[in-house]
């Protein structure tokens, strides 16, 4: 499942969600990435592509289930204007094994810096500007590529 | 055709969205940024570093040779940004 | 931080309190395990040692700060008698990075697999009868031994 | 010395917890396994198959040829399955 969302997310509230009555989960792995201040910024606004967002989330969701066998999943993030220590984005993943669930949501993290269609722009003290991306981004996606 | 500018793009082109309608030989994403950055300075400002310039083609990834024709929709922006 | 008890957690909360006013955080990586019940399982009682439960979960979450910057971590290991579905660990781990954080969570729970005192008893239909460990276990635990 | 046993083991021992004094050759839990084991019937069939018992002194894991002594805490138990 995926959500685009202005609002925050209760974590222990989508983690039931996702895996009240369903006795084969064994493990649940999840991230919650935040706003992070290294000196001075007083916020981040997150800008995205409606329509296209929500369709490259499920087609990443999708894929993690195409490679693992998972119970079920849950990528929400944010966009609007976020302070530093606010979430942005909440991915979540059960499987009946616990190394399915960790390697599938860090694939859904890796997958998301580099396809999903956001732009941040941060606001500190000094000015404003665009977050630039990340080469490490594109590396830690491509380390997922499969072979053959 | 609709075309959307995102991020620093859509600060530099003035705009976060337009209407255009180029000529018939406009068959690509690559032609249509060298349409754009003949009509006029800002839309040649948004391109002049297009190694920076990322697209989709009706909100999908493209590429320079993506074909597209009237009724689609062409995003530019920046490297995204997630997660 | 650790703890060892009967009740069950907030996630939500437990993430709350670890990362509040630190803007450093980037990533929240946590895992939480839970009763699988694949078929007739009536409940789990975990059995455990305790003092010597309270120095290895201290001595792996040491271990982490060790091995990676991590901003802040905490274990939480449950002991008595769960039904299926419940939760039974919570691991989490912060950092700058999210690469860390997921790196160091996936550690803390193999290491937790091997090395916390802990003894599984299921009462099924069929009888009861106390979990074996996995050699699987094992292999996942030796993938995190540094080499030199 | 102080000896604890936990799941199987201590059901087969039919305790949890006991107080032993073992003579002063008993100086590693090797040799201490080796004594309980001639003790009675159900010790030996504690240790009957020694691959799959673990120990810890002093709640620290242990080897079998780690020393003990008077006043140590020696636990036996299954290999653990914790997380």
């Amino acid at each position: 499942m995926i959500r685009v969302q202005r609002e925050g997310f209760d974590i222990g509230r989508e983690i039931a969600a996702l895996t009240v009555g369903n006795p084969r989960i064994g493990g649940i792995a999840s991230f919650v990435g935040l706003v992070r201040d290294l000196g001075g910024l007083r916020s981040m606004t997150l800008e995205h592509y409606p329509g296209m967002t929500e369709r490259q989330l499920a087609r990443i969701d999708a894929e993690a289930h195409r490679r693992w066998p998972l119970e079920a999943s849950l990528i929400v993030h944010r966009y609007g204007r976020l302070e530093p220590g606010e979430p942005i984005v909440l991915t979540i993943t059960a499987s009946a094994h616990r190394q399915t669930a960790f390697d599938s949501c860090n694939f859904l993290m890796d997958w998301l810096k580099t396809e999903a269609p956001f732009w941040k722009r941060e606001e500190a003290a000094s000015g404003e500007h665009w977050v630039a991306a990340h080469a490490d981004d594109d590396a830690a996606r491509d380390r997922w590529q499969e072979t053959g | 055709m609709k075309i959307l500018y995102f991020a620093w793009l859509r600060d530099k082109a003035g705009m976060s969205e337009r209407q255009v309608s180029p000529p018939p030989g406009v068959a690509t994403v690559g032609a249509l940024i060298d349409w754009l950055t003949d009509q006029d300075e800002r839309q040649a400002a948004v391109f002049a570093d297009r190694s920076v310039v990322r697209f989709a083609v009706n909100q999908d990834f493209a590429e320079a040779d993506t074909p597209i024709g009237t009724g689609d929709e062409v995003a530019f922006f920046p490297p995204v940004t997630g997660g």
